[in-house]
Order: C-alpha cells, then structure tokens, then sequence
C-alpha cells in the first residue's frame, strides 16, 4: 500500500539490526544540528544518498519519489523566508539578502535532514524502530497500541479506499455538496468499524489465550559491533572534513 | 458477433507499491450477455472491474464503452458511471445510511433526481431483487446475503445498462446463492449486461454466457462458457479446475454413457441428472 | 499543515520537543492506566489510533480543486479527549512521518504540540464550553472542529515566526507573514472541516450511540 | 463408538438484541476424526463454535471436554482453550502483530512458555502449514490465502487437542483450497481432531468424516457423511443441498450405470470420474 513500507520490508539491509541505521541517520541529524549548516548538509546528502541507494539498494527513483512531495513543501515555504514584510509604513514586500541566506540555510538543512530520514523509513519497518521505544522507556503498553496501530493503519487503509471506490461508483463526488456529505458517511462508517474490529479481534486473541498484554518474540537481529564503529567512524570523518571546509570558506 | 459494449485494449496497471496488476489486458464485453471473469485470487480480477467503471486509470491502454474512448475527467467519469455499475465484494464496504431505503436512493439522488424519482427507482430496485419488504430496516440489521442484495439494489437504482459483480456469490449459502441469481437472471431479462468476477469454476460454468479466464493480469483465454473451459491445462496453470459438471459429462461421454452436443452441454446438477435419467428411460424403452 | 523534517532550526526542534514531552507523559499515564483497569482497552485505543491515521490521509473535497486532509484534531478530541489525543496524534505523526514521508523525526515535537495538543485542547475547550453554555451539538462540533483546525494552523505560524523573525519586522511581521498566507489557504478548509465533523457527529449519535458509549471511557464519560 | 473429546449438551444462547442463536442443541465430537458443522447462513455455526472454545458461555446447557464439565472461570477458560483452538473466519480477526513469526508466537507466550520453546512452537506449526518462508514477511502484505494459513498456524503452535475452524475455505480460489485442505489432513494424521462449520455442501460431502446438519439453532442430524446427507428433504429445509457428486452418483447408480456400496460411496470429482472409467474398461472387456 505504501512504496516506504514495502521498501522499508525487502532492502539489503533488512536482516541487520535496526539499531545501526537508527545510529546512521540519528548520527546524521544530529551532527546536522550542532555542526556549521553550508558545509555539514551536503555532505550528510551526499552520504545518506549513498548510503540509501549504493549500500540498502534503494532505487533512485524511489528515493526522488520519497522526496518529491517534501520538497515541493519547501519551494512553496522557503521563498516566503527571502522576503521580508515592512509593517511601518502601509504593509510592504521586500527581497531581503539576509531572509535569502536563511531560506539557503533551511533548504540545505531540510534536504540534508530529509536525506537522513528517507535512508531510515526506506530500510526500516516502522515496527522495529517503535520496538526500540522500549528501551527508551516508553511503556508497553503504548509500545504495543503502537504496534497494533502499524497493523491496523492497512487493514483500514484497503476499508477507506474501497468504500471511496464505491462511493465513486454512486455517483457520491459529483458535486461538492456530495463530496462532503459521502466523505462525511465514510468516516462514520469507517469509525464504526474500526470499533467493530476491536471487539472482534478481542474475540480471535482471546481464543490464544489473550488476557490483555500483547507479547510476542522479537525478531532476532544481531547487533554488529564492527558495523557500529564503522558508522561512528563515518559520521566522526563527515563532521572533521565539515568543520575543516567551514574554517577553509572561512 | 454484435459490438461490444464495453471493450478493454492492452490494459496495464501497477498498484503504488509497484504491484503489477494488469499488464497488458485485452476484453470484450457482448451486450445483453453474462459474462464472468474467472480467476485465482491475485489474478487482478478486482483491478480489472475497477477500470471498467473507471474508477482506476490504466498506465496505458484504453476502455471504450459503446466504442468511444473515456476520458478521466469529472463529467466523463459520471456519465460512465450511469451506464456502467460497479457491486463490490464486501457489502459492508458499501452501505453508508442508516436504512435500506435511504442507501439505495443515495446513487439516484446524487445522479440528480428528485426525490419522487427516487423514491420511485428504489421502490423498482427492491422490487427487482424481491426485498421491498426490507425497505424501512436498518442496514446494520440485515443478514449477510440481505445486506449483498441491497448493496445490488443500490446501483440497480441508478439504471445503468452494465452491472458490474465482484464476487457475488461469496459467502452466501446455497439457498443464497439461487435466490441472488434468480433474482440476476430477472435484471438480465430486461436487457442490462452482465460481468461478475469468480473463483468458482462451477459457478461460472453453470451461469455464465461467456467467460474470460484471468491470470497474471492479463485474459488467457475469452470465448463462451465451454470453449473458455475446454482446456484443462490452461485451467490448472490459472490456479483454477474443471468444473465439477463438466468433468463429469465429459466423462460419461467418453465412456459412452451419455450423449450431448458441445452446443448444449449441461450445465448444472439437474441438467445432467435429468439427461441420465432420460438415458436410462430410453435404454429400457 | 505538518513543518517538513529539518525545516526548523535545531535549538526550536530541541525546544518544541521538550515542550510536547509533558502532554505526552500525562496522556501515556492515562492510557497505562487505562489499559491497567481493563486490559481490553488496548484493542479499542489502537482501533482509534489506526482510524485517525486513516482520517488524515483521506481527501478533502475542495472548493479550489486543490487537495488537502482532514487534520482530524476536532473529532478526535471530541471523540477520545484531549489528553488520550495527545498520545495518539503523536503516534499518527511519527508514522506519518516515517510511513509518507509527511513532517519528520526533528520536528516531530512541534508538530506534537500544535496538531495533537494544541488543536485538541482548543476543540475540547469550544465544545465543553459551549455545550455548557446550552449551545445545540451541532454547533458546538462545528465550532470545535472548526477552532481546533484554526488552532493548529496558528500555532504552525507561530512556531515558524518564532524560527524565523521577518528581517524587518521580526516575530510580529513574520507571523503576519505566515499567518496570512495560512490563513488564506486554511479558512475555508477549517469550515469544510467543521461541516465534515457534524456530519460524522450527526451520524454517530444517530445510528451509532453505542460506539460513542464505547469510547466515552477515554474522558471519563464526557458527552 | 469413543469416547467424544467435546460434547455440547442442551446448549441455549440469546444474544443480547435477543436474537435466539441456539436453542437446544446437542453435538458430540469425535475424537481423531473430522466433523463438518454444516448449516445454512444464520443457522448458528459461528455461535455454536465459540462455545465450544469457551468464548460464549450458554444460558442452558454445557460443554463437556474429555467428559468433565467446564467452568467458566479465567484458570478454566485458559486451560479449555489451550485443548481446544479456534480459528475464525477472517483471518484479520486474528493477526494482530506485524510479522508472521511474531503473530504466531503469540499463543506460545500466552501459555507460559519461554522465548526459546515459543520459537520451536513458531517453527513446527509454520512448517506443518508449509508456510515457513513467510516467517519474517510482514502479516500486512500476504495474500488472502496466506493470512488464513497464518491464522491457523498461530492456533496450532498452541498444540491444541481439537482445532475448530470456522468457514476454512472461504474465500479461497480451488488452489488455496486444496492447499489448505492438504494440511489440514497432515495435521488430523498426527492425532489432532478437526471440526470445522461450512454451508459448502461439496466441501463437506468431500472432505468430513462426520457431519452434523445445522438448523435454527440445533442439531437437525449428526452422523457420518453419507448417513447425514442422505435425506435431501431435511437438506432443502435446511437452505441447503445435496452435493453434487453425491447427486451423480445416486443418479447414475439408480440408472443401473454405475454400482457403489453406502459404506464406501465416490466422494470427489476425481473418484467418481475414476469409477465411471472403471466400469467403461469392465464394460468392454
């Protein structure tokens, strides 16, 4: 249903623990954040890009798809920081050269940043990163709403797109009017549902001995401590060869 | 052969998580006949219906619907959808009002008629499919196969001269089953086209004018009921069987039990249980 | 409207995150108890969860042409409360997030705080008062999914003037900035919102008093 | 005739809209064998199954498991459904967690055992489906077919002495069933007994040792296949059929084409066809 999801699946990388790309693109975000942003973001592009296509064998296509739609939020946005709005006299627009370094800044952050957690979404089912919540300290019980969410999401995703189908096949967006009253319908119908769904699946787990905690066996992913030190040592090289640039530009 | 109503040309689609659903399909639809699409789960079965209704838009290929080529903007879209319904498997996944009545004129109403038309269509729609008596309950209330009629009803409603069925006949008894039927046979009468999809090889045999077999996204093989059904091999490479009738008039006839035309096979039960029968009364006469 | 990933400057991430994190704790302890007192409540909150992620992906028919989702915010927290919204709008975020690629893992927190705090406890606070102050139901919904959305998208604005202080007339002008382009854009969404969660509401308490009985759990009983 | 495993005596449910479900109904199970429930829609198959798992406790009536009457307790309805899986119809009401291993341990833990012995459980009950490949696929992006087997290996890997299953076939295409059906008969080889609700008449007919005919809440008839099925009147009032095969052959026997014994009459396509050769070779020689 999702392209993320179904690469996030079947990657190179699938097998290894999620712990090391969690380290790689939280290493990268965080180094984004604390290190000088002109030279640190194109590296982190650079290396997350190679990192996503070369080494998790993510097509490139897929990852511009991954970040078509962000990057469009950020032309429409960033602009908006390259202007500037004088309120003294009457209301007016300016270019400011100042609001167009920042916009620079942002751009390269944001796609720096995007680069960091497409390699994440794109190599990691999101169940294995909210399975290390646990260790954060985040209470089962969340943990485990939060993974019968990821379940769910599907399952009423496939609901809400066939009821739309079959609205549609009824004529129930021919007008605006239509639209919201038939969208109106859906969304009482799918919370209806969802609802039913509840009390249904308390029905088939309690027929495997449900009594309300949820646990299961968790995948089994070595941790490799080589690997670990080699994305430490990595992120330690982009953050030297950054700063150095930065204090080269001057 | 008369022109088709509905004509599919090289029909590709891949679903957004890159899913190849249909690739490169081709389908003629005869008006006033029923014909099934026949194929194992995964065969692209739904897909295909959703693009005859035009619901879903083909990578490439064309629908024509009484030889125009549609377009997928708003007004062409709606005007497809009067002339071609879409029934889809799930009934819960198509009834939204509270009751009967009220779901069935939501198609009517939105193709702009008044309210005394639509009154008039849905009391003609119940009728049609024999639950007028249901008209004032609450859709949550009804049974499974009730539930299946009235999502029919509701497109019936709305008059359009194909239906299209996904799966009608799942998970409905065999008291269902006949009774859901009969009920189509009556709507074909009138003149409307029939397509239904199904994995029921006895059911598309026993019902179907034509059938189309589906596998991998494309039609293996269209033609009428026994032509489509006649090789067993291709049956058995679509992850389908031959029908349980046919095997076994076929193998009466090979071991010179029985006689009957490749025109006129039976079809059901009763069909070939009556021509043994007759057999049995000649041989003694 | 979710702020991209690294479009805010760290420091405002780091701030806006630790500002979530108290909602987020007082909603996680009203789930864990929750779920505490009857273990089943698990599949009914994860149900909701689920539902509202779905809610957001859905289109929103518009007068323009152009698309846009249902923030959702209003009927959640009319739905499940405020402090239980809390936790599972920041669910729905993070997946969002890392499912499509909508807002991001550094400005997760600032989105937490104006889609599920903010915009929620708005909603909630329309509704309740006006309910008490004897305002029919539909109003009242109208006006709180309506204010709620509004909310969400001004306390957006907010976040962004404080980022980023228009060159000339600073924090003021730039929320002047992004509040009007917001606002341009955002009004007629929150009204078609608002119309969308009466319709659902109506149709609820309707046919459907059993489902809100169900989840009425989540706030103590609140109608 | 053994001992049954399971024995329902009397059993009366109303659910809460007052609806009358079972209304006396009476059910002994055989142990190592493979009783259909088999009842039109309505007929209370799915009430009468989660009784029999524990999930319904019956306002008359009991269940006996292994002669002993159950109780309806926490520790008791734990124990009775560690002897007795259910499996329901759609299988989303049972898959819960994000990937097959880890769904199907679920039951494992919940009875106590450590990570280690869960795992063995996962292992065995996903190889006896021949499902083990899907071990690490994501439940979300399996087909129909494939989230049933799941469902089932997930009450399998709880070694239950009885495994019920509600409407196993539903919505398989022929493929899928076969598949399933070739399981089902690995796991009965292994001593596990096999009850199983349907309104497929040909499925029953085919494939159960027993059959229990359902009507209205009761027990209409219970006894072996051919005994269950002979009375085609109590059939049709039941909303059901004779099976097809079954049919044939009554027909072709009376018609002096074919001659089978009541104790050990052709029960599939292939059977029937294998006789109707047969004969046609003695015929000729």
């Amino acid at each position: 249903m999702f392209a993320i999801d179904r690469h996030a699946w079947a990657n190179r990388w699938r097998d290894r623990h999620p712990g090391e790309r969690l380290l790689l693109a939280g290493g990268g975000l965080l180094i984004l954040s604390l290190l000088p942003v002109f030279t640190t973001a194109p590296l982190i592009l650079l290396v997350m890009t190679i990192a996503t296509v070369a080494g998790a064998g993510i097509p490139v296509r897929d990852l511009l798809a991954f970040m078509a739609i962000p990057v469009g939020f950020l032309l429409t946005g960033a602009p908006f920081l390259a202007v500037s709005l004088d309120l003294n006299d009457g209301i007016r627009l300016a270019f400011s050269p100042a609001g167009a370094m920042t916009a620079l800044e942002v751009t390269l952050r944001s796609l720096a940043a995007l680069s960091c957690l497409a390699l994440l979404a794109l190599t990691t089912p999101v169940v294995e990163l909210v399975a290390l919540l646990r260790r954060l300290g985040v209470p089962s019980a969340i943990v485990e709403i939060m993974l019968l969410i990821y379940r769910l999401i599907f399952l009423f995703m496939e609901q809400a797109i066939t009821g739309q189908h079959a609205q549609a096949a009824r004529q129930g967006y021919s007008t605006f009017g239509r639209s919201l009253r038939s969208l109106g319908q859906l969304v009482a119908t799918l919370l209806q549902r969802a609802l039913q769904r509840a009390r249904r699946l308390e029905t088939g787990l309690a027929a495997r001995g449900f009594e309300g905690e949820l646990r299961v066996l968790s995948p089994v992913h070595a941790l490799s401590w080589p690997r670990l030190l080699r994305i430490g040592v990595l992120l330690g090289a982009v953050s030297l060869l950054a700063l150095r640039l930065d204090r080269w530009l001057g | 052969m008369s022109d088709p109503i509905l004509l599919a040309e090289g029909l590709e689609y891949a679903y957004p998580d890159a899913v190849m659903a249909l690739q490169g399909l081709n389908l003629r639809v005869q008006p006033g006949r029923r014909l099934a699409l026949l194929g194992a789960n995964g065969s692209g079965k739904t897909t295909l219906l959703l693009h005859l209704n035009g619901t879903l838009r083909p990578a490439r290929g064309q629908v024509r619907l009484d030889g125009q080529i549609l377009g997928y903007d708003r007004a062409a879209r709606l005007a497809w959808r009067s002339r071609v319904g879409l029934v889809l498997q799930d009934p819960e996944d198509q009834l939204f009002s509270a009751t009967v009545a009220q779901d069935v004129s939501f198609g009517p109403l939105n193709q702009g008629l008044s309210d005394a038309e639509a009154r008039t269509r849905v009391d003609e729609a119940l009728a049609s499919l024999r639950i007028a008596h249901l008209a004032g309950r609450p859709t949550h209330a009804l049974s499974f196969g009730q539930k299946k009629r009235v999502a029919i009803a509701g497109i019936l409603a709305m008059r359009p001269a194909v239906v299209i069925l996904d799966e009608p006949t799942a998970g409905l008894d065999p008291h269902g089953v006949a009774h859901l039927l009969g009920a189509l046979r009556h709507l074909q009468d009138s003149g409307t086209t029939l397509v239904f999809s199904t994995h029921d090889v006895d059911l598309a045999y026993a019902w179907a004018d034509d059938i189309a077999i589906l596998g991998a996204g494309r039609v293996l093989r269209q033609g009428t009921a026994v032509e489509a059904l006649a090789d067993s091999n291709l049956l058995g490479s679509a992850h389908l069987r031959t029908p349980t009738i046919l095997a076994l008039a076929t193998a009466l006839r090979d071991s010179g039990d029985l006689e009957w035309s490749d025109a006129q096979p039976p079809r059901t039960q009763g069909e070939l249980v009556e021509l043994i029968r007759q057999r049995s009364v000649h041989a003694r006469n | 409207m979710h702020i991209m990933e690294g479009f805010l400057p760290p420091i405002h991430a780091a701030a806006w995150t630790a500002v979530a994190v108290p909602f987020l704790v007082v909603g996680a302890r009203r789930v864990v108890t929750l779920t505490r007192e009857q273990p089943q409540t698990r599949l009914l909150l994860a149900s909701a969860g689920a539902f509202a992620f779905v809610l957001s992906a859905l289109k929103i028919p518009s007068v323009t042409g152009s698309c846009s989702h249902p923030t959702g915010t209003g009927l959640g927290a009319i739905l499940f409360g405020p402090s239980v919204m809390a936790v599972l709008g920041a669910i729905v975020l993070l997946f969002q997030a890392l499912l499509l690629a909508h807002g991001g893992l550094t400005t997760l927190g600032a989105n937490i705080v104006a889609m599920a705090v903010v915009g929620p406890w708005v909603a909630y606070g329309v509704f309740r008062l006006t309910r008490s102050l004897g305002g029919a139901l539909t109003i009242a919904v109208f006006l709180a999914a309506m204010l709620g959305d509004l909310a969400t998208y001004l306390m957006t604005s907010i976040q962004l003037a404080l980022a980023f202080p228009d060159p000339t007339s600073g924090i003021l002008g730039a929320l002047t900035k992004f509040g009007g382009v917001f606002a341009l854009t955002q009004i007629p969404l929150a009204v078609i919102e608002g119309l969308l969660t009466v319709i659902v509401v109506n149709l609820l308490t309707q046919y459907s008093r059993d489902d809100l009985d169900a989840l009425a759990f989540a706030h103590g009983g609140a109608k």
